[in-house]
């Protein structure tokens, strides 16, 4: 028999992977498919096949959900693709975005000036230039590639700028400079999102680097920054090396609360979850009011926290560690799993 | 004279510690039949393989009409009319029957796309079997539905679809009963009368004797002697092939014949997807009981049954007059219930394992340890064992697969003599095996009997039915067709009855 | 045949559900004709799938059949998308480059079938390094590609390249699905695929040697030779494969794109029939096979469950599926 | 024993290449001892991921061994990681918690060998769902698990935490990696390992199924019985290895803990002597075998290797160390 569920919108929301990153963002969108009164599916996908959200959000289009939210994955080849969904249905973009689709907006930061405040915590970490190492799950989605040029582009300088050389006190060891610092092996550690290879990747590395000074570990992807912290204590190296991490993974942030972690950068993923529904319920009954213009701010997270900055003309705040975890930890309480 | 169709000349071929083949020669007429006779292990079938390009030897030569050959494999050979029946069926089971008569060489309607004529294939496979005398709806039934004896004869049946002018058969007739092995008879005259050559390797003397022109003897890997249709003897056969005189072939010694007390009993027993008709039967301490029974009678599901391989479905066991369940084998060789089973190669041994591994197999048990194995006892058991069934291997270690069929069937006795049966089920007992190890087996299984250990023996062998059993029970198409005892026991009673005729 | 009765039991029941959900989720006020066309769109869109699938599902099984396996099917068919992405990029054409990557294909399959016919290597492991090599030969290719990228460089190209993805995926220009082409490529390679198996002396060879190989080798079938063929063209179909991910998809990532198919693909042609041990199957089976994974997804997705729920309900329903199959084999052989 | 030769080789010459590549990169005024010291540091690395991949490919190549296969250990070896975080985290103590998820490793094999036995489904198929099903239910138990996060639930269980970590895995309460004790326990299970296959009448058993299932079952050998306990044991160790990885890592995520792993376990197997075919392997075998890819892996990544060019790399390096395997096996056969 037909339901009369006309009253309720269905809208879905569609991630690029599973992660605990996603988790907070599904605690976010519970809350206010609640708040808003929209019935939801929330789809983290296993990566796999190239197109693993397509037919997901297919199905969804063709069940007449109101409205879809998106992490896209390559934006300009995704939007012939999105855009069929938007002129079918209310398309939100979110975490990663594709300007051209038609979406009717964008939740989210921008990666790559997100990478910029990664590398301003690198060289907060050394001040003097020293030798970085880069871990990545992936380099061919958009944030794998945005994020690591967010780097370097802080710490580059007109003239080292990718210059490619030799490490000044282990030749051996070929990479590239950015400014002061020499970046290992020239590219990001790729570890294929495997976690174990982030690890033993990450061990790897500090062998390489036995005996060098002034070495800062930058860890990308939301399961690098713990890997590394592993890895480093595994060779009872804490402190001496230096580690700058991504996203608010838990282990990262007491890390960081700890002193073992120098910093992180954090996207808010609850508020993506919860801002995307918002929108989405709105629009679903004719509001357009509530879509949001811009890219949002993202957060950096150092153990003592600081001072609000404006930053390229982006509002951003520098909570406390300790804060930031109690206030996620406070968020994924508010929804069962 | 004519040019021989066949000549090997000083052919020898060594595998990793043996030689198997020690410059052998042979020669074959056109439209001649030529017996190879031999024990076990004297390379018969090694030669046959050079002979059919499955081989090929390391010295000597071999000529086709004249002309030397070489051919690099049984493809190759069966091109030139040089077709070999192995000893161990060759059949893709899955196929049908008729797909495994032209396997290889498909009537296809020409081209590259290989499109199969069915239709032709199909007549052609009818008239195949007619000759082998295989009725024409196995056609289309697949190879595995099969009892051993009708594989065996799609074998030959697939061998005269070629254009055959040698025939090799080796050991052809191991799973075919009296009345399938007359039919081949029929089919051998008949390829002689076409001019066509035939090798025939059999351990059933007297059917050497029935069906061959000439007789060759091969004994460890040498030539051993030849002998004249007119010399075609029992009694030179086994002189020159075990270079001794046999006296005793089917020796009575330890048993009194008459038979104790059942040891094992049959009442009203069904298995599951069997047939409906109940068997009832005893098996006497003391005695061989024979079966005998047309291919696919049901002797062998029975023994099956019996031995925990298929689920009764009715009836019950007994064994010295206690009831005996019976799930799986290890119930059965836990009551001291052994199976001798009919393929040695698929149930009866672990042919990639030793020797050793397949005596020890169901012993385990009883050469545990607290440290694991008894090494020692182990290592006994094995000497024991290959000493007194003589079985011929360099060592316990030996792969069991290297070895001749015979002293294969010998490592199948022996891990059953090796824990002492009470009843001992023998299916096909010596198929395969050379008469100098028949006699040793028919010897063990007389001292066995004697012993009061109940002999079950399943026999297609005439002979060996008629000179071993002290009763014989007959089945066909399932049921128990009759039993006869003492005088009664006679060739024609016993096909009478096979065959679904009345006890005389 | 009885082998094909649990895949069509499964089916059935999946697709019951399908069209289940969509008729009790359907609003009060929408006619049934709406509810009719939805329906309809969204088993195009699992046809498509299903097609591509399929494709790679025939290759598995038919070297299933002869009683090898290929773990390296995912890897070839992204290694495929990237080479004829990189291919159109670089200007070559797309007619040609598409039957240039499908010999590509085959190429790989003739080495895992050297590999394993000559070196007598285990197929597993041959296959499983290729796993790992193919995967890395498409990541020295280029990272990603995709059509966008491709126009970008070769604008010419754009016709012809949407001329393949309507006729081999079935999208207009748009990009809209218009009917299940990949589908109906499935539908003609297993009429190929079944006319060779069933119809034609190669089928034959191809079950005596998963069957018993020693049995085809004795009656004069080339085994190596035939091996090798099946290699090749299980590598070549997947070849086919990749291409048309690569004309479906917005973009294929060379770390990924085609990961686990090789899974799916063997998955596809056991539930279709095909005996791991060699010598079964049947082109009906490989395609009803291949039919199966699509549609349990999507009833997945369709349903709303939530994502951490859904391995489980697919790893659960497989099985019941192949203990159901099970079953009915059971009753038809004891009838016999 | 020549099953052995090609691995050894294989094995020897990556160890050349690894402490080649230290020496050659030593700085010049580097002492030598300090060179040492830093191999000696890396290799007690390597040998810690050896030792879990060593754990687990011992009951892949049991498995193996019976003719065999089990895909789902990757899937177990995560769910047991996530296991042991839910229950220690929930208050269970870690002693009683190991036990238990080991136990629960041994049941998820009892299930695929009653499966796999009574139902007769192809081990293939069973594990490929199980692969679906333990992944899945690992994902309904937590998202993610981590020693912190018990400990900050149960305070108390910190030093008993520690204790096990230090004993199985080698690391101290700062993290520091002491000594490969996860190679221990590899080394100590392998010894039980080869007992039972080697010395006791259970191995044969093992040995003879692999090789001719028929004849062990005419042999009195209870077939069903076996093969389930070899599928329970491979469950269980892969159930050890899944507390190996929480104890050993920061921290373990439901989705992709032990990802891949019943691959690698299968690869360590084969490449260690087994034969998909079944019934041949040794334990010594087993452990060399495992030992191969984690120090591959470590020697490209210590020589810089392009991400890129990684897998192509490994993949050849295997498949090389495979054709290798081969010739001595048959220069030794042709000795004989
Ligand atoms: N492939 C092989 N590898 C090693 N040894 C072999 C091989 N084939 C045969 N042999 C050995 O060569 C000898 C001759 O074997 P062959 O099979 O020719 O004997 P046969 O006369 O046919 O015996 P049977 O009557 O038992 O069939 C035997 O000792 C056998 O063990
Ligand atoms: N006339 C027949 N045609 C086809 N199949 C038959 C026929 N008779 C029996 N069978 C099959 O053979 C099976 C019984 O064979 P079984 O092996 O027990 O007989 P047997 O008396 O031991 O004969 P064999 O000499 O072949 O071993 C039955 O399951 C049946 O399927
Ligand atoms: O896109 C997400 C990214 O922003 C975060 O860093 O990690 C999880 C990803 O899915
Ligand atoms: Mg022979
Ligand atoms: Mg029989």
């Amino acid at each position: 028999g037909k339901k009369d569920t006309a009253a309720k919108p269905k809208v879905g929301i569609i991630t690029n992977c599973v992660d605990p990153f996603w988790d907070l963002c599904e605690a976010g969108a519970n809350k206010a498919a609640k708040d808003f009164d929209v019935e939801l599916v929330f789809n983290q996908p296993k990566s796999g096949d190239g197109d693993i959200q397509k037919p997901v959000i297919d199905a969804w289009v063709s069940q007449g959900f109101s409205g879809i939210g998106v992490s896209v994955i390559k934006p300009k080849e995704q939007t012939d693709d999105l855009k069929l969904v938007a002129k079918k249905s209310v398309l939100v973009t979110m975490d990663n975005d594709a300007p051209d689709s038609g979406r009717v907006c964008y939740v989210g930061v921008d990666n790559k000036e997100a990478g910029r405040a990664v590398g301003r915590l690198v060289k907060k970490a050394l001040p003097n230039g020293g030798t970085v190492a880069l871990f990545i799950g992936s380099v061919t989605s958009a944030n794998g590639q945005a994020r690591p040029a967010g780097v370097l582009e802080e710490l580059a300088t007109p003239d080292k700028n990718g210059l490619a050389g030799r490490h000044p006190s282990r030749p051996e060891l070929s990479g590239k400079f950015y400014g002061n610092y020499f970046l290992v092996d020239g590219e990001p550690k790729i570890d294929d999102m495997v976690k174990e290879k982030a690890a033993s990747n990450a061990q790897a590395m500090l062998s390489r680097l036995d005996g060098v000074p002034d070495v800062c570990m930058v860890g990308l992807y939301a399961y690098n920054p713990p890997s590394i912290l592993e890895a480093v204590r595994s060779k009872n190296l804490v402190g001496k090396v230096k580690i700058v991490g991504f996203d608010e993974n838990q282990e990262t942030l007491k890390a960081i609360a700890d002193g073992h972690i120098e910093g992180t950068v954090v996207q808010d993923p609850y508020n993506y979850g919860y801002k995307t529904v918002e929108v989405l319920a709105a629009e679903a009954r004719g509001d357009k009011t509530k879509r949001v213009a811009g890219s949002a701010p993202y957060q950096v997270i150092t153990r003592d926290g600081g001072p609000d900055q404006t930053i390229n003309s982006l509002h951003i705040k520098f909570p406390k560690a300790g804060d930031y975890l109690t206030a996620m930890r406070e968020q994924l309480a508010s929804v069962k799993r | 004279m004519t040019t021989p169709r066949v000549t090997a000349a000083a052919v020898s071929k060594r595998f990793p510690g043996v030689v198997a083949l020690d410059r052998v020669s042979l020669t074959l007429a056109p439209g001649e039949v030529l017996a190879v006779v031999g024990e076990n292990g004297a390379g018969k079938s090694t030669l046959m393989k050079i002979l059919a390009g499955v081989y090929q030897p390391d010295e000597g030569a071999v000529e086709l009409d004249g002309r030397p050959v070489r051919f690099a494999g049984p493809a190759e050979a069966t091109a030139a009319g040089v077709v070999l029946i192995h000893q161990e069926l060759n059949l893709a089971e899955n196929l049908t029957v008729a797909d495994n008569l032209f396997l290889g060489r498909e009537v296809t309607a020409g081209g590259k796309l290989l499109v199969l004529n069915n239709r032709v294939m199909t007549e052609r496979a009818a008239a195949l079997l007619a000759r082998v005398g295989l009725p024409a709806d196995r056609v289309t039934r697949r190879v595995e539905t099969l009892p051993p004896g009708e594989k065996q004869l799609v074998e030959i049946a697939r061998a005269l679809g070629t254009a055959v002018r040698v025939l090799i058969m080796d050991e052809p007739t191991s799973s075919l009963t009296q009345r399938e092995t007359e039919r081949l008879y029929e089919v051998i005259d008949a390829l002689r009368r076409d001019g066509v050559s035939v090798l025939y390797i059999s351990h059933r003397l007297a059917e050497v004797k029935r069906c061959a022109d000439r007789v060759t003897v091969l004994r460890d890997g040498k030539n051993a002697g030849e002998l004249a249709r007119a010399d075609v003897t029992h009694d030179n056969m086994v002189r020159l092939m075990v270079g001794r005189d046999m006296k005793s072939f089917y020796p009575k010694v330890h048993r009194s014949g008459t038979g104790g007390k059942p040891v094992l009993s049959l009442a009203g027993l069904r298995y599951r997807n069997g047939p409906d008709t109940p068997v009832s039967l005893d098996v006497r301490a003391g005695e061989i009981l024979g079966m005998a029974g047309l291919v696919g009678a049901g002797r062998t599901e029975l023994a099956e049954a019996v031995f925990g391989v298929r689920q009764l479905a009715a009836g019950s066991l007994t064994l010295d007059g206690r009831p005996l369940t019976v799930k799986s084998p290890a119930d059965a060789i836990r009551a001291g219930v052994f199976l001798v089973p009919e393929d040695r190669r698929l149930h009866g041994l672990v042919t990639a394992e030793s020797v050793g591994f397949n005596l020890s197999l169901p012993n385990l048990d009883r050469l545990r340890s607290r440290f694991g194995l008894h090494r020692r006892a182990e290592a006994a058991l094995h000497a024991t064992w290959i000493e007194k069934l003589r079985v011929k291997t360099p060592s316990a270690a030996q792969t069991v697969g290297l070895l001749s069929g015979g002293n294969q069937q010998k490592v199948v006795y022996g891990k059953w003599l090796a824990r002492g049966p009470r009843v001992l089920v023998l299916d096909e007992p010596t198929r395969g095996v050379d008469v100098g190890a028949k006699a040793e087996i028919y010897a063990l299984v007389d001292e066995l009997a004697g012993r009061g250990v109940a002999v079950w023996m399943i026999t297609s062998d005439m002979e060996e039915l008629l000179g071993m059993s002290d009763r014989v029970v007959v089945m066909h198409e399932g049921h128990l067709a009759g039993e006869l005892a003492g005088a009664a026991v006679t060739e024609e009673a016993v096909m009478r009855l096979a065959t679904g005729g009345e006890a005389g | 045949m009885m082998r094909i009765l649990g895949v069509l039991g499964l089916l059935a029941a999946l697709y019951a559900g399908l069209v289940g959900t969509y008729v009790d989720n359907a609003p009060g006020f929408e006619p049934a004709s709406r509810t009719q066309e939805r329906i309809q769109g969204n088993l195009i869109d699992v046809a498509s799938i299903q097609g591509r699938y399929g494709v790679i599902t025939l290759g598995a099984a038919l070297v299933i059949i002869t009683g090898g396996i290929d773990l390296s099917i995912g890897a070839v068919v992204g290694f495929s998308a990237v080479l004829f992405g990189v291919l159109t990029e670089r200007g070559v054409h797309p007619f040609v480059a598409l039957p240039l990557v499908v010999a590509c294909g085959g190429f790989v399959g003739w080495v895992n079938g050297l590999l394993i016919t000559r070196l007598k290597l285990q197929p597993f492991l041959v296959t499983l390094c290729g796993m790992f090599v193919y995967r890395g030969a498409a990541r020295l290719l280029a990272g990603t590609v995709s059509r966008t990228a491709t126009v970008e460089a070769q604008p010419d190209f754009a016709g012809s390249l949407q001329f393949l993805r309507y006729v081999l995926v079935g999208k207009d220009s748009t990009g809209e699905l218009q009917f299940p082409a990949q589908f109906v490529v499935l539908l003609v390679l297993a009429a190929v695929v079944g006319f060779f198996l069933h119809r034609s002396a190669y089928g034959r060879y191809w079950f005596a040697i998963g069957h018993n190989e020693l049995a085809a080798k004795y009656a004069g079938v080339n085994v190596d030779r035939q091996r090798a063929w099946v290699y090749v063209v299980c590598s070549a179909l997947a070849g086919l494969a990749g291409v048309l991910l690569f004309l479906d998809s917005a973009y294929v990532q060379a770390d990924s794109g085609g990961q686990y198919l090789e899974l799916y693909a063997i998955l596809g042609a056991v539930l279709g029939g095909c005996s791991l041990r060699g010598g079964e199957g049947t082109a009906v089976g490989m395609v009803l096979g291949a039919m199966v994974l699509p549609v349990l997804e999507n009833l997945v997705t369709i349903r709303g469950l939530k994502s951490d729920l859904i391995p489980t309900v697919i790893g659960l329903t497989l099985l019941a599926g192949t203990i159901l199959d099970e079953f009915i084999r059971r009753r038809q052989r004891a009838r016999h």
